[in-house]
């Protein structure tokens, strides 16, 4: 009955939240008056009561992790620890100005140095810098250390990066943005990448290949090493995409399995928030190769003391990928986390993420769902293919996904990947009860019972959100990308 | 097991309805010469109260007196209300808005957010954001090379007054792909480019014009602008987003506007934190929307014709368009729009004029306060918003240093990036600066200069 | 679809959020077998993420200031200054031990001792103390001076206390705590106190009147002052009720009516939030016939330092009223309010709650609703009288108020005054907008009209909520007060 | 205007509405003589960031070290998420819960909350709270009185080892309704009462006892329990509701258990804060339940069967019964209880009972660490729990004072209540007292002796 109208739509001329600004108005001084703003900006103008109550009840509008449970495969919707956001808070680390020197930031740079380490021990890597801001600049950063290696030694030919078809959006524009050209190789039917064509693949333009591993497909890839030194051979080197490190922290290492590069989503694996959308935080780790290439600021240690490590130390860095050293406050929250959980915890992530995603699979498909790689162990993900009922009921993956929010369970991810047909790639993660995948699999099976009794329900969901499906076409064609005084 | 709910008997109970005995028959695919030994060296975990303790120690030892550095982070005031909202479960622990009837909180604010951006810019088209300010510089560029069909030279021309960190990130992001980056020189007795010189323009893609510039110096932006279109460039504005609620918005620049505004929304209600998260803003004309990075948010409606919000031109994006994205950007840096966003609510137009202008008097203040002391002068002449560079008559990095041994961050040493400027500091006064700083940090600077003398 | 379960039903025997307790369970040592506790709590077993997202559901189910426009009369629903609740909550606020040291204390105390001050200033009493933890403590403390002052005086006679029938519950069962006994005095037709009655009640039992100012009828009592001099001739003294200041707040002051003693709900008038039921703090004041009864301890100062007034300093005190100084917490942040305001915004507060109140009624009397007294001004608030409707229609006061929260609003307070047929008693406060009054007086006309069209509708009310009207017969006499294990 | 959203246009146009010239005609009704003059003086309004600057200061300059004061307040470590989720808008900013559809978050919490300390006392009924531990005993002898119909004397005995603060206080709450508080001795060798010499007892409403007493002393619960119960009085027990995870909890006291358990609320979740809010709990036997003060929860169903929660049995209280109410609490102390339930479900029976271990454990080790010191002595044998009273040999308040000037709050003097007790301290080591603080706290004492020598 109450809409919550545009925040702009609320304001009256001249109204404002007093308190928040000078009081007394300077004049402009000495600027010159063709430097100024002729018009004062289309800004709301509402009180302070009006902008609390408005934002409140956006936020209400919004699934999240703290009110919901999301089986969002690729996304490790994992619980956000609340110690996390406010210790990354405290006034002594909001304050502290990026450009402060190094003695005055001996406590956030130890933080800093400390969690550097962390990643080195449970990645199996030599160096990590923790600047890139997410995933996609962790892998730009990465595939431009794999380009700075072959251009420093001269080997200008190599030109192409492989992609398995699987693969994450992120993995082959990353590669175009880093100059490359991308090559892309199929799956077998076992989810792994076809080791056929890598072989085919691999020659002298070879100048990497980036995988996630387990694949965005759930699953192990058992022959990593072989691959490894396959690339290897062919002078290529290899990107680790960490997205999916939550299956395997502290069960086996990325070092260990041969990647040069690699790294990590702190929202994911060390349980930072995603706070609708970022920020973020893409780790970036190397082996003896590239580890020089690495981009910086880094904190580097000499014996009490921590400094920044900056051009100077690294003659060979690709550089600076942002204007201070990255998600300062996104780094304190995974250090929080990491602290809390220590060795121990560590494994304990990746045991209780399996668990969870191998039970979830398995009562899914007790339940008559059909399970795609049936025959694999679900890493801490698995995939579920709708084709059956989209073909026999008329009810495809994203009716499914739809209908599950009015249920209160956020949608898995859908169509993603690509190469499977009508397919959700769902993710528990390790922080949720076994009652919520119970419950997720009395939906699901709730879901088809309507889909059969009542397809029309199921493909008219959402019925119980703020609003119904969106129409999207009308989104793309008719632009309405901002609110104008005059519309 | 710190956040692992499971029982004795849920484990149990899940490993027999997989038909596996234990944990580790899960991991039976990983090849046994790859499974993980050890985790040492690895800090023992600690208990929630045992890291609170650690961090609240390691905050304390940072806490400094006033800050008068500037060069791209500013402190400024952030009303309560902003983080307080901003760490709401709903808005902290959301995921990307894809499921936009799920996510209609995060979708209408990011809406509101596009339309404050383009009011501030006097832009048509904002995007959802992008990592900071200077990575976002570079996703500027590509864009301007995307949408600058005319030209194909892959040179973009950038004014040697701009921070020198965004022209290095810049060159990190675009340098892989052909792209150069030149210089369009500065007048360094005026501390901006010259618009009386300004070289023939030829070929080139795009022009960057920073606004107040890495000195706080106002560049000549109508002068710029008209010159670059003339020559079929692009203009890329950088600016800091506070000073266009005081100073003339890139979409104002010149006879039509600069074509791309940019820059670091930071001084919107984000506190220092070290650098980061902040967040890029990008704007641009209507018709350059398809060639644009990242997010987009558009008002549409549902079954019922119930107005909502989408996400939408997904097309540009990386998970639909894959190599041919306009970007490999994903996650973004949301929960500090969302922040920035109620900022921008609660001060309102008038609000951060206020604030602009209040910050322009305390820099003056502290430039006059300073230039009294013997040996001290401004570096440029000329109006300046926000920061101004000093020349202390001596090398600045030591005197920096013995002022931080008093509590106090003096600004920003000149001389790491131009040998030139040893003696130069860039200091910066914002409105949570006193009178009573400003002279602590007068009566500081007096004692070691006089020390040193 | 989704039942927020209670938490216990959610917990499984051994679950906890581990990083929340001490990892090692350190044994009993030397406690005696016989002290310890043979069986464990029935507390919940639940994750962190339980926990986290349990209780971040139910904050959902409530209305709250930061979600709803609240009109509630006698409750001052405004906004709650955010940035009181961050500042009250400093780390250094927050450690502080009560029994700390006044010289480890100087920072906490000046804000205590400035607020008595403040107050001070804005009542025209001689002196606060701001120990009492609600307003009927404040209520309860005020009364205990008036037997105190009496029994100092050897005046053991006096053992009535006035109350105008329409006062609020706490007045006269604070009377009977303080040992007294309640005379009420009935209303005249314009809503003051019958002075005639009034002539009649005073006497040689006459301890003291407590009375509200304006009124809880919403009007301002104007003959005060002839009262004051009545009751202080019959050598009693007057307490006022301090929940209605936000009326008056800086346009007049109470001592300056004659009155003795008095609290204000800093919960009301100094925008301290309610917190879904308390805690408030009811800051008590003082005369100078009453101000060496105050309650400790109080905040004083010697030049720069200050320090608590405790026993010593205060012979004659009526003692202490809770272990420490009262809920320092609510105090910091109506100090912060009370110093973002300054003199200006404080007489500001009364300006525009009463500017809000009339506005509303005479958008209601426009509309055709009942004014109960259409001659007087409204306060803060006013009343409206359902009469007709409940007559003609069948739908009373209370109908409507849970129609409201169909519509959004949260209800007004609905049959107090007690003396007034099916009444609302309506108090906007200062800090809505033009634009919500205006939302309130068209739910107010559509349900009028529902009323008309459709009065089951109204009755059945609400729909929206999470449930709708509840069974309170049921619960009082099926009396279920805590979830047990078996049940 | 602080807070007030009116616009010069609303002013007039809601005049005009009205039908009034101006603001102050609104306020015609109040006699000339009493509008008040100008409010000097009054400090003038602060903006935001300058009451945020002045506060920060405050609270920075009480910070301290380590702290070693207990005598009725904890300081214990609380999640993070529990004063995150409780200051939640819908929490903090909703009102009393009187209609109960539209507060049905507050009100299943509280019925959970009175769960929860049935649950720890072991006892049939809670109320939804009292302001707090010290008023509430007041409440309980109240309750009392009016519960146990046959006796009638008014007559309350106290054990002395009842915190003399709260015996202040019950005095002041009970005193003017002619209900007299008489003492159960103390045997002051052992600190506790003596049960070997317990009076006769007759025509006492009930026996007041605190578990643990205020020196930390653990009372012979079960024997005081079935004397007074022998003799027709009711039993009050006064506890710290952290100790009941480890200690027997009031229900099972004795024979028959208490029949009212009450105290103070402040070591589930609630930071020290300088002594409040905090809150009062309140437990009692079903067949009491309508002689309770306070508002109580119940569960019942919706029209359509639906479960819900409600507030019940008000026509206790005073908004319904006046004159004749329970007691004239109104407004309680909601929010603390709000976050108090949340850290006990966070924490659960387990994880108290760890705290509690935990404190007992570093309680003994501060006062082994410190009996190590010359003239430093235990004042009472026997089993304490969570603090304990030293002698130190000397007076010990300027001894407290030179360690309050080394960061140290060294304890509670003794002093104060009872002169013979001026060499006496009241030690207490929580939870998140460290090895580290003990070796400080040791080696300062030593040295402030070692100095008084
Ligand atoms: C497999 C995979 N790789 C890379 C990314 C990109 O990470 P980010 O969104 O942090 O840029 C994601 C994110 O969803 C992912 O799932
Ligand atoms: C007129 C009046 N007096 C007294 C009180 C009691 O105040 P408190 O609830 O803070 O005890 C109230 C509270 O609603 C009230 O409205």
């Amino acid at each position: 009955m109450r809409q919550d109208r545009l925040i702009f739509d609320q304001g009256r001329p001249g109204r404002r939240a007093q308190v928040q600004a000078p009081a007394a108005s300077p004049d402009t001084g000495d600027l010159p008056p063709e430097a100024l703003r002729r018009q004062p900006p289309c800004l709301p103008e509402v009180s302070e009561l009006q902008a609390v109550r408005h934002y409140t009840r956006l936020s209400q509008k919004n699934f999240s992790i703290d009110t919901q449970f999301y089986p969002l495969g690729s996304c490790t919707m994992k619980y956000n620890p609340r110690a996390s956001n406010s210790l990354a808070m405290l006034p002594g680390f909001l304050q502290r100005h990026p450009w402060a020197p190094a003695a005055q930031s001996q406590g956030f740079l130890a933080c800093v140095q400390e969690l550097q380490e962390m990643l080195c021990t449970v990645t199996g890597l030599a160096e990590f810098s923790l600047t890139p801001m997410a995933g996609a600049q962790g892998e730009f950063a990465g595939v431009a250390m794999i380009r700075a290696y072959h251009q420093a030694r001269g080997d200008s030919e190599r030109t192409e990066i492989l992609v398995p078809d699987a693969a994450h959006g992120t993995n082959p524009a990353t590669a175009v943005m880093c100059g490359f050209t991308v090559r892309e190789l199929p799956t077998d039917a076992d989810g792994d990448v076809d080791m056929q064509a890598l072989r085919e693949a691999l020659g002298p333009k070879t100048a990497g290949i980036m995988l996630t591993n387990p694949s965005t497909l759930g699953v192990f890839e058992r022959r990593i090493r072989e691959m490894a030194d396959l690339v290897h051979e062919a002078g290529g080197l290899l990107y680790y995409d960490g997205a999916n490190l939550n299956a395997i922290l502290g069960k086996s290492r990325p070092g260990d399995m041969g990647f040069d590069v690699i790294h990590i989503n702190l929202h994911k694996t060390f349980s930072t928030p995603h706070g609708g959308g970022g920020p973020g935080a893409g780790a970036i780790g190397a082996g003896e190769r590239l580890q020089g290439f690495l981009p910086i600021p880094m904190a580097g240690r000499d014996g009490d003391h921590y400094r920044w490590l900056t051009e100077t130390d690294r003659p060979q860095s690709i550089g600076r990928l942002s204007a201070f050293m990255g998600n300062a406050g996104v780094i304190l929250r995974a250090y929080v986390y990491a602290r809390m959980l220590g060795a121990e915890g560590m494994v304990r992530v990746a045991e209780f993420a399996t668990l969870n995603a191998n039970y979830l699979m398995s009562r899914l498909r007790a339940e008559g769902f059909q399970v795609w790689f049936p025959q694999r162990r679900a890493s801490h993900e698995f995939i579920i293919s709708l084709k059956r009922e989209s073909r026999d009921l008329g009810v495809g993956a994203m009716d499914v996904a739809k209908r599950l929010l009015d249920y209160g369970y956020h949608a898995p991810t859908a169509y993603f990947p690509l190469l499977v047909p009508e397919c959700l790639l769902i993710e528990p993660t390790e922080t949720e009860t076994r009652e919520e995948l119970d419950g997720f699999v009395d939906a699901m099976v709730a879901i088809r019972q309507e889909a059969r009794r009542d397809p029309e329900l199921v493909q008219g969901a959402p019925h119980r959100l703020p609003v119904r499906r969106l129409d999207e076409v009308r989104a793309a064609r008719e632009l309405d990308l901002r609110w104008t005084p005059d519309a | 097991m710190p956040f692992i709910p499971h029982t004795e008997d849920d484990i149990r109970e899940m490993l027999a309805a997989i038909g596996v005995p234990d944990l580790d028959t899960l991991f039976d695919e990983i090849p046994p010469e790859l499974r993980a030994g050890s985790l040492r060296p690895m800090p023992p975990a600690l208990q929630e109260m045992e890291i609170g303790r650690l961090m609240q120690d390691r905050a304390g030892r940072d806490q400094t007196g006033p800050c008068f550095i500037g060069a791209g982070a500013y402190q400024h005031h952030v009303p309560a209300a902003v983080w307080q909202l901003a760490t709401r479960g709903e808005f902290y622990s959301a995921y990307t808005p894809y499921q936009a009837e799920a996510s209609q909180g995060t979708l209408q604010l990011i809406y509101e957010y596009q339309s404050m951006m383009c009011g501030l810019m006097a832009m048509e088209v904002s995007n959802a954001s992008l990592y900071d300010g200077a990575s976002g510089l570079g996703e500027a560029m590509l864009m301007a090379i995307r949408a600058n069909q005319k030209v194909r030279s892959g040179r973009i021309l950038v004014a040697d007054s701009l921070h020198p960190v965004y022209r290095q990130v810049a060159q990190a992001v675009v340098g892989n792909q052909g792209v150069t980056l030149e210089s369009l020189p500065l007048e360094p007795a005026s501390g901006v480019v010259d618009v009386a010189a300004l070289p023939l323009l030829d070929d080139v893609v795009a022009v960057v014009i920073p606004q107040p510039n890495f000195f706080g110096r106002l560049e000549a932006v109508d002068r710029l602008t008209d010159w670059a279109h003339a020559a079929g460039a692009l203009v890329i504005g950088v600016v800091n987003p506070l000073a266009m609620a005081l100073l003339k918005p890139p979409g104002d620049w010149g006879e039509h506007g600069a074509d791309i505004a940019c820059g670091d929304g930071q001084p919107l209600g984000v506190p220092l934190s070290s650098g980061g998260p902040y967040y890029g803003f990008l704007c641009c004309r209507r018709s350059m929307v398809r060639r644009m990075p990242g997010r987009i948010v558009g008002r549409t409606v549902d079954l019922d014709g119930v107005e909502g919000y989408t996400l939408t031109l997904q097309a540009r994006e990386q998970h639909i368009r894959r190599s041919r994205a306009t970007s490999n950007i994903c996650t973004n840096q949301g929960l500090v729009v969302t922040a920035s966003t109620i900022h921008m609510a609660l001060l309102g137009a008038e609000g951060l004029r206020r604030v602009a202008a209040c910050c322009h008097e305390r820099t003056r203040t502290l430039v006059r306060n300073l230039c009294e002391l013997p040996g001290v002068r401004a570096l440029h002449q000329g109006a300046c918003f926000h920061e101004r560079a000093l020349d202390l008559g001596q090398p600045a990095e030591p005197v920096l240093e013995r002022l931080a041994r008093r509590g106090l961050l003096g600004g920003y040493p000149l001389g790491q990036h131009d040998p030139a400027l040893a003696n130069g500091v860039l200091v910066c006064a914002t409105e949570v600066i006193t009178d009573s700083d400003i002279r602590a940090y007068r009566d500081a600077l007096a004692d070691i200069l006089r020390e040193a003398a």
